[in-house]
C-alpha cells in the first residue's frame, strides 16, 4: 500500500464511508432506533393536534402568534429535550454501547486508524440524528405553516417559510454539537448517565453564568441563532438566555468550533483506549 | 530468520493497575503453530491482546512481522484475530458481519463478496449465513467469528481457544483448516485447554503460568530437556513382566521400574528411551518376552503440562 | 472411630411452603443493598420531611407556641396538609426508584443467571412479586408508614371525634401511596427488563418521566387544555391523591385513573414478554 | 438399581417459528449418566430446554421420572438440577451467599440452605475462595459455582450442559472426577451435554447422538468397547513411509494417521514379532504400540456419515438401556 499522500487519504475517506455505512445498518434499523424516531415525532404530534384544535375552532390563533408558538415550543422542547435526548440515545451507542456489547474490539481490529473510526461514528450518529430531527422539526413546521394559511393574513405565510431553512440549521448545529459531546462522554466514562445529567443542568444553568462561560455550552450559540425572539414571560422567563444575542456567524462558528475541538479529543484519547470488558 | 519476519515480545511486561498480566516475555514465534498453554488467567489472552493492540504493554516492545501493534493500518491486512469474546454487533446476519468487516478494509463492494463467500466455504456456513447471528448456537457462533478472521487471507492469525464450542467434525475440520494455512507458510498463534489436540496440531508450543512463560519449544525437545528431573516413563504390557524387570535393572539408564498394580505391566523409568526402545526390540525379536503394548506413559502435552504448571496452577 | 469420607449425600430434609418463596429475594437483596453509603443517607433525607410534619401537628397543642402566633390557622391539618405531605413524599420515593430499581432485575439479566432461577421449582410471577417486595417494602417505609403514624399523632392530640370525622385522610394516604408504590416497582422492573444494563435502565427511567412532563407541558401550553397531563406521571398520581382527599386536583380524575391503569397494562405486558429464561432469537 | 426410565420422549417435536429444532423424538433413557452428542445445531441445548420446560413442544410428550414436563413442570424442576451452557451468576454476591440463595429457591429452609452451600462448595474444590465475589473468579471457577449450585438441593437428575467447556486441563480433570464420584455416590442420573468425546467416554456409560433434530445413534459404551474390532496404533521415530510400506507387505491393512504415527490391523497370523522385524529391518524404533478399539470419536463419525441410524423418525424403538 504505497503511502504517497493521495492514495492514502483516498483509502481513509473509503474506510470512513464503510465506518459510517456499518454504523448506519446497525443503528438505523426501526427496532434500534425507536427511541430516536418517538422523540422526533412527539414535536409533529404536538403542532398536529394544535391545528386539529384550531381547525375545530376550539381555540382562537392568528398568524403572528402561532410563529411565536413554533419557536417557543422549538426551542423548549425539541432542542433541549428531543435532540438532547436524540443525540444521548445515538451518541452515547456509539462506544459505550459498543462496550456494554462487548462488540468494540471488532472496529479496532479492523486495518482503520482509531481516529479514522472516531470520524466514521461520528459521522455515521450526525447523518442519522440530522437526518432525524430535521425531517421532524420541518414535518412538524409545514404542519403549523399549512395551518397558517387558514388564517386571514396571506403575507405571515412568505415570511414563515422564509424561516424554515433557519429552524432546519439550527438542527442540524444541535445535533453536531451535542452528538461531539455525547461522544466524548461515552468514551471515557463507564457511567456516563451522571456527566450527561450534568451537561443537562449546566445547559440549564448558563443564564446565570458571566458571559465567558455562556461560550462553552451549545445552547447559548443556538438560541441566537434562532430565526423568532421568543418573548417569554412569567416562569418560561427561565429559558431566554440572554438579552443580547451574538450575531450568527459568531453562534454558527462557535458550535463548529466547539464540536471540531471535543472531536478531536476523543480522537486523541481513542489512541490509548484499552478493551476491558469488566463484568456488570 | 530476522525479527522482520518473525513474532517478537521483548521483554514485555502488563500489569492491569496492580494485577499482574504477563511480566517479562521474551519470546519469538516462528512460522506455523504455536499453541499457548497455560491454566485459566496465566496470561494467555494477555499475550494475545499485547500482539494485536488491544490493550498496551506497561514495559517492553512487540514486532508483529516488524510491524508495532500501534499502527493499524498496516498490522491488520497481515493479521486476524478471533477473541474469546462470544458477542456480535448486535442485529447483523453471519454474511453481513464479514462483509462490513472486510469492506473497512477499504476493499469495493465485488471483492469483500467474494472473500465472504469464500470464507463461509472453508468453515461451512454458507447456508445459515443469512439467518441473524444472534439465532445461532454457539457452535455456529464460533464458526462465523473463526471466518471473520480469515476471511481477508492474512499471514497471522491470533486465534483464542478457537474450537470452544465446536463439535468433533468442525474441530477436525478447523484443525485441518489451520494444518493447511501453516503449511502455506502462515504464523498460527493457538491458545487451547485440550492438550490431546495440542499434540496433534502445534509445532511448538509456550507455555504460560502466572503470567511468566516457563517453557518454549517443541513438545519433545522440552520434554526432552527434561529428563533430568523427570525421567521419561514407558508402561510395557508383556507375559513375563518379572523376567523383563531383572533385564532392565542391569542397564545404566534405567533408574527406576515398577510393577504395574495389575501385575501384567511394568513402568520403566529411563533417561535414554532410544537406548531402552532398542533392546525392546531385540528382547521381543530373541522371542524373550510376549509383547503386548508399548506406550510412553508422560511425554505428551499433558505430562509436560503437570510436571511444569502441575495440578495447582492457577485456581 | 471411623474416618468420614464426605462424599455427596442427597438433601431429604423438609422444604420451605412454596407461597413464602418469594421472600427469600427481598431478604437477600436487602444484603447487598444496605451496604452502600449513598442509600442509607438518602432514607436518611426521607425522613426529614415527616419528622418536621409531626412538629407542624404537634405545635397548635402546645401554648407556647400557640402564645407567638396562631398555628392552627397557618398550619392547619387537613387535606392539603397531607396531600402536599404525599406529593413530597412521593417525589423522594421516585428518586428512590431511580436509584435502587433499574439494578433489581438488570443483575440478574447482565450475567444470564435468569434461567437458574425458573430450572427451580420457582415461577416469573414470584420472581416479579419478590423484586417488587423488595422495592415495595422499602418504598412504604417512607409513604403510608409515616403517613399514618402522622394521622395517629394528629388524632391522639385532636382527640377521637377528630379521628372518626377525618378517617378519609388515612384511607387516602395509604391506598394513593400504594397505587404510586405499584406503578414505581412495575415501571422500574419493566424498565429494567427491556434495558439490560443498570446505567441505561436509570436513564431511561429518568428521561421517561422528563420528557414525558415537557411533551405535556408542551401540549398543554400549545392547546391550552389540560390533556397534557394524561402522559405526565406527576400529574396522574397528584390528580388521583387530590381526588381521594377531596382537594381540586389539576385534571379531571377519570383521565388519571385511565393513563394509570394503561401504564399499569404496558409494564406488565412488557414484563411479561422481556422475563423469560431463554431468549427465543427469530432467524 | 431399579431400571425405572429416567426420560421418555414420545414423538417429540419442538418448533422456533418455522424452523423444526427437534423433529419426531423417540426413545426411552434410563441409564446414570448419559451422553448428549452431534454437531452444532443439533438440538442439544433444545432438548435439555424443553425437559425443565423452558420451550413448548408443538407436539408429543416428553416424561421426566414419569412427570410430563408441561403439565406437571414444577414437580420436575424439583428433581431436577440445571448447569447452564453460559456463564451464569450474579456478580456481586460470594459464593456462598449465591449457592444458598439457589439452594432456597429450591425450597431448602435458610439454615439447612447455608450448610448444603458450604458443604457444594467444598465438594466442588471452590472450598478456599468461596467467601470471594463471584465476578473476580476465573471461568474454571465459575464453572464449579454452577455445579455447586446445581447440586446442592439433592437433585435426582443432573442437567449439565458443556461442563467441561473452557476449562484449563487440571480444572477439567477435577470436574470430571466429580461427575463420576457424584454418579456413583448420589442416587442421581445424570445428562451430561458435551463436545469433548474424552471427557464424555470418561463420565458416561451410554451415549444418545443427535443429528438435525433426530436421534441418530444410541450407544451403550460397554458394549461397543466389546464389540468393534481392535486395531493397534503405532509411534515410531525414523522414517514411517517404508514401515508402512513393510507392515503392508506382511498382508495387513495400514494407514498413517499423522507424521511417525499409524493405524493397522492385526490379520492372520501376523504377530507382535513379525511387527517388530519388519521394524528392525527398516532401522525403525517403535515407541509406541497399543491396541486401541474405536473411541467414541469414531463412533461419532460413523453415526454423522450414515446420518439415518436405525433410530430414524418414524419408528418408535423401544429400548431399553441395553445393560449387559
Amino acid at each position: 500500500m504505497n503511502e504517497d499522500g493521495t492514495t492514502a487519504w483516498r483509502m481513509r475517506a473509503a474506510q470512513v464511508a464503510a465506518v459510517a455505512r456499518l454504523e448506519l445498518k446497525k443503528n438505523f434499523s426501526l427496532r434500534r432506533g425507536i427511541a430516536v424516531y418517538i422523540l422526533a415525532f412527539m414535536q409533529f404530534l404536538i403542532f398536529a393536534a394544535h391545528s386539529i384544535a384550531s381547525a375545530r375552532g376550539m381555540t382562537h390563533c392568528d398568524g403572528s402568534d402561532d410563529l411565536a408558538m413554533y419557536a417557543g415550543v422549538f426551542q423548549v422542547f425539541f432542542l433541549r429535550l428531543a435532540v438532547f435526548f436524540g443525540c444521548v440515545v445515538i451518541f452515547l451507542n456509539l462506544f459505550r454501547g459498543e462496550v456494554l456489547q462487548k462488540s468494540l474490539h471488532y472496529y479496532f481490529l479492523a486495518p482503520v486508524r482509531r481516529e479514522v473510526l472516531v470520524i466514521g461514528k461520528y459521522l455515521s450518529g450526525l447523518i442519522m440524528a440530522a437526518l432525524v430531527f430535521a425531517a421532524a422539526a420541518a414535518l412538524s413546521y409545514m404542519v403549523q405553516v399549512q395551518h397558517l394559511a387558514l388564517t386571514p393574513n396571506r403575507a405571515l405565510t412568505s415570511t414563515a417559510m422564509g424561516q424554515l431553512p433557519a429552524y432546519l440549521g439550527v438542527t442540524v448545529l444541535a445535533c453536531a454539537g451535542y452528538g461531539a459531546v455525547f461522544l466524548l462522554l461515552g468514551m471515557l466514562f463507564r457511567n456516563p448517565i451522571i456527566p450527561v445529567i450534568g451537561v443537562l443542568v449546566w445547559e440549564s444553568l448558563i443564564i446565570f453564568f458571566p458571559p465567558l462561560l455562556k461560550k462553552i455550552s451549545v445552547i447559548f450559540y443556538l438560541e441566537s441563532l434562532c430565526p423568532v425572539r421568543v418573548p417569554f414571560d412569567g416562569a418560561a422567563h427561565l429559558f431566554a438566555i440572554s438579552a443580547n444575542p451574538s450575531p450568527a456567524y459568531v453562534a454558527i462558528s462557535g458550535v463548529l468550533l466547539l464540536t471540531a475541538a471535543v472531536v478531536a479529543l476523543a480522537s486523541v484519547l481513542v489512541r490509548r483506549m484499552e478493551i476491558r470488558y469488566g463484568s456488570e | 530468520m530476522s525479527a522482520e519476519d518473525r513474532i517478537v515480545f521483548e521483554d514485555v511486561s502488563k500489569f492491569y493497575g496492580d494485577v499482574l498480566g504477563v511480566n517479562q516475555v521474551r519470546v519469538s514465534i516462528p512460522p506455523g503453530i504455536t499453541t499457548l498453554v497455560g491454566p485459566n488467567g496465566s496470561g494467555k489472552t494477555t499475550l494475545m491482546n499485547l500482539m494485536t493492540g488491544l490493550v498496551q504493554p506497561s514495559r517492553g516492545s512487540i514486532r508483529v512481522l516488524g510491524i508495532p501493534p500501534s499502527d493499524p493500518e498496516r498490522l491488520f491486512s497481515v493479521l486476524g484475530y478471533c477473541t474469546q469474546f462470544d458477542s456480535f454487533p448486535r442485529g447483523l446476519t453471519g454474511y453481513e458481519f464479514i462483509y462490513y468487516s472486510l469492506r473497512l478494509h477499504g476493499m469495493g463492494a465485488g471483492r469483500a463478496d467474494e472473500l465472504t463467500a469464500r470464507a463461509l466455504e472453508r468453515v461451512s456456513m454458507s447456508e445459515a449465513a443469512h439467518r441473524r447471528v444472534a439465532s445461532y448456537s454457539k457452535g455456529m457462533r464460533q464458526r462465523i467469528k473463526l471466518a471473520q478472521a480469515i476471511a481477508h487471507q492474512p499471514a497471522v492469525l491470533v486465534l483464542d481457544e478457537p474450537l470452544n464450542g465446536l463439535d468433533p467434525m468442525a474441530r477436525s475440520e478447523a484443525i485441518a483448516l489451520f494444518r493447511s494455512l501453516a503449511a502455506e507458510g502462515s504464523y498460527l498463534v493457538i491458545s487451547s485447554h485440550i492438550l490431546h489436540e495440542v499434540d496433534r496440531i502445534s509445532d511448538q508450543v509456550v507455555m504460560l503460568s502466572n503470567g511468566y512463560v516457563v517453557a518454549e519449544g517443541q513438545i519433545q525437545a522440552v520434554r526432552g530437556e527434561m529428563h533430568q528431573e523427570h525421567p521419561l516413563q514407558i508402561l510395557v504390557r508383556c507375559n513375563r513382566p518379572g523376567a523383563l524387570a531383572g533385564k532392565l535393572f542391569a542397564e545404566d539408564h534405567v533408574c527406576d521400574v515398577r510393577m504395574h498394580h495389575d501385575r501384567r505391566g511394568l513402568v520403566v523409568a529411563t533417561r535414554a528411551p532410544e537406548v531402552f526402545y532398542k533392546l525392546l526390540g531385540e528382547l521381543v525379536l530373541e522371542g524373550a518376552i510376549d509383547l503386548e503394548s508399548v506406550a510412553p506413559a508422560d511425554d505428551d502435552a499433558h505430562s509436560v503440562y503437570e510436571y511444569l504448571i502441575g495440578s495447582g496452577g492457577a485456581q | 472411630m471411623a474416618v468420614y469420607k464426605r462424599g455427596y449425600e442427597p438433601y431429604t430434609g423438609r422444604l420451605t411452603p412454596e407461597w413464602s418463596r418469594f421472600l427469600i429475594i427481598a431478604r437477600h437483596a436487602y444484603r447487598g443493598m444496605f451496604e452502600s453509603r449513598f442509600l442509607v443517607s438518602f432514607l436518611v433525607v426521607c425522613f426529614i420531611y415527616p419528622v418536621v410534619a409531626a412538629v407542624l401537628v404537634y405545635l397548635p397543642h402546645n401554648a407556647a407556641a400557640m402564645a407567638v402566633f396562631d398555628v392552627r390557622k397557618l398550619f392547619p391539618v387537613d387535606g392539603a396538609f397531607f396531600l402536599k405531605f404525599l406529593s413530597w413524599q412521593g417525589t423522594l420515593a421516585f428518586l428512590l426508584t431511580g436509584f435502587m430499581g433499574p439494578g433489581l432485575v438488570a443483575v440478574d439479566l447482565a450475567n444470564n443467571a435468569l434461567p437458574l432461577y425458573f430450572c427451580r421449582p420457582f415461577s416469573r410471577a414470584e420472581y416479579v412479586v419478590g423484586k417488587m417486595a423488595v422495592l415495595g417494602f422499602v418504598l412504604s417505609a417512607i409513604t403510608w408508614v409515616p403517613g399514618l403514624i402522622l394521622f395517629a399523632f394528629a388524632a391522639y392530640l385532636e382527640g377521637f371525634a377528630w379521628f372518626t370525622g377525618h378517617l378519609r385522610f388515612a384511607f387516602a394516604v395509604f391506598v394513593g401511596s400504594w397505587l404510586w408504590i405499584v406503578a414505581l416497582c412495575l415501571l422500574a422492573l419493566a424498565i429494567s427488563a427491556w434495558v439490560k444494563w443498570r446505567i441505561a435502565a436509570g436513564a431511561l427511567l429518568f428521561g421517561l418521566f422528563f420528557v414525558a412532563a415537557g411533551f405535556g407541558q408542551a401540549i398543554n401550553h400549545s392547546m391550552n387544555t389540560d390533556l397534557g397531563h394524561m402522559v405526565n406521571l406527576a400529574s396522574i398520581i397528584g390528580a388521583i391523591w387530590a381526588w381521594l382527599l377531596h382537594e381540586s386536583a389539576p385534571m379531571p380524575v377519570a383521565n388519571a385513573w385511565f393513563s394509570l391503569s394503561a401504564a399499569y397494562a404496558a409494564c406488565y405486558w412488557l414484563l411479561r414478554r422481556k422475563l423469560r429464561a431463554y431468549q427465543v432469537e427469530r432467524a | 438399581m431399579e431400571s425405572r426410565p429416567v426420560i421418555q420422549l414420545d414423538g417429540l417435536v419442538v418448533r422456533f417459528g418455522n424452523r423444526t429444532i427437534l423433529d419426531n423424538l423417540n426413545g426411552s433413557l434410563s441409564g446414570r449418566a448419559i451422553g448428549l452428542l452431534g454437531p452444532n445445531g443439533a438440538g442439544k441445548s433444545t432438548l435439555i430446554n424443553t425437559l425443565l420446560g423452558f420451550f413448548k413442544p408443538a407436539r408429543g410428550t416428553a416424561r421426566v421420572f414419569g412427570h410430563d414436563v408441561q403439565t406437571a413442570t414444577r414437580r420436575v424442576r424439583g428433581l431436577t438440577g440445571y448447569m447452564p451452557e453460559n456463564d451464569s451468576f450474579i456478580a456481586r454476591m460470594s459464593a456462598v451467599s449465591f449457592v444458598t440463595y439457589m439452594a432456597e429457591l429450591s425450597g431448602l429452609p435458610r439454615d439447612a440452605a447455608l450448610e448444603r452451600a458450604h458443604e457444594a462448595l467444598f465438594y466442588v474444590g471452590l472450598g478456599e475462595s468461596r467467601y470471594r465475589k463471584l465476578e473476580e473468579y476465573s471461568a474454571g471457577m465459575k464453572q464449579l459455582a454452577k455445579l455447586a449450585q446445581a447440586i446442592v438441593h439433592g437433585p435426582k437428575l443432573l442437567f449439565l450442559d458443556e461442563p467441561t467447556n473452557g476449562l484449563d486441563p487440571s480444572a477439567r480433570q477435577r470436574m470430571i472426577r466429580l461427575i463420576r464420584d457424584i454418579r456413583e455416590k448420589g442416587d442421581l442420573n445424570l445428562i451430561l451435554c458435551s463436545h469433548l468425546l474424552r471427557d464424555v467416554e470418561e463420565t458416561c456409560e451410554e451415549v444418545v447422538i443427535l443429528k438435525q433434530g433426530r436421534i441418530v445413534h444410541y450407544a451403550n459404551l460397554e458394549e461397543e468397547r466389546l464389540l468393534n474390532r481392535k486395531f493397534i496404533e503405532l509411534e515410531t521415530d525414523g522414517e514411517s513411509e517404508g514401515f508402512a510400506e513393510g507392515l503392508r507387505g506382511l498382508g495387513c491393512e495400514c494407514a498413517l494417521t499423522g507424521e511417525r504415527r499409524l493405524k493397522m490391523v492385526l490379520t492372520g497370523a501376523v504377530e507382535i514379532r513379525d511387527v517388530y522385524r519388519i521394524a528392525s529391518e527398516r532401522g525403525v524404533n517403535i515407541r509406541r504400540l497399543n491396541y486401541k478399539r474405536d473411541s467414541l470419536e469414531d463412533i461419532f463419525l460413523k453415526a454423522m456419515e450414515n446420518g439415518h441410524g436405525q433410530w430414524s423418525a418414524p419408528a418408535h424403538a423401544e429400548v431399553q438401556n441395553g445393560r449387559v
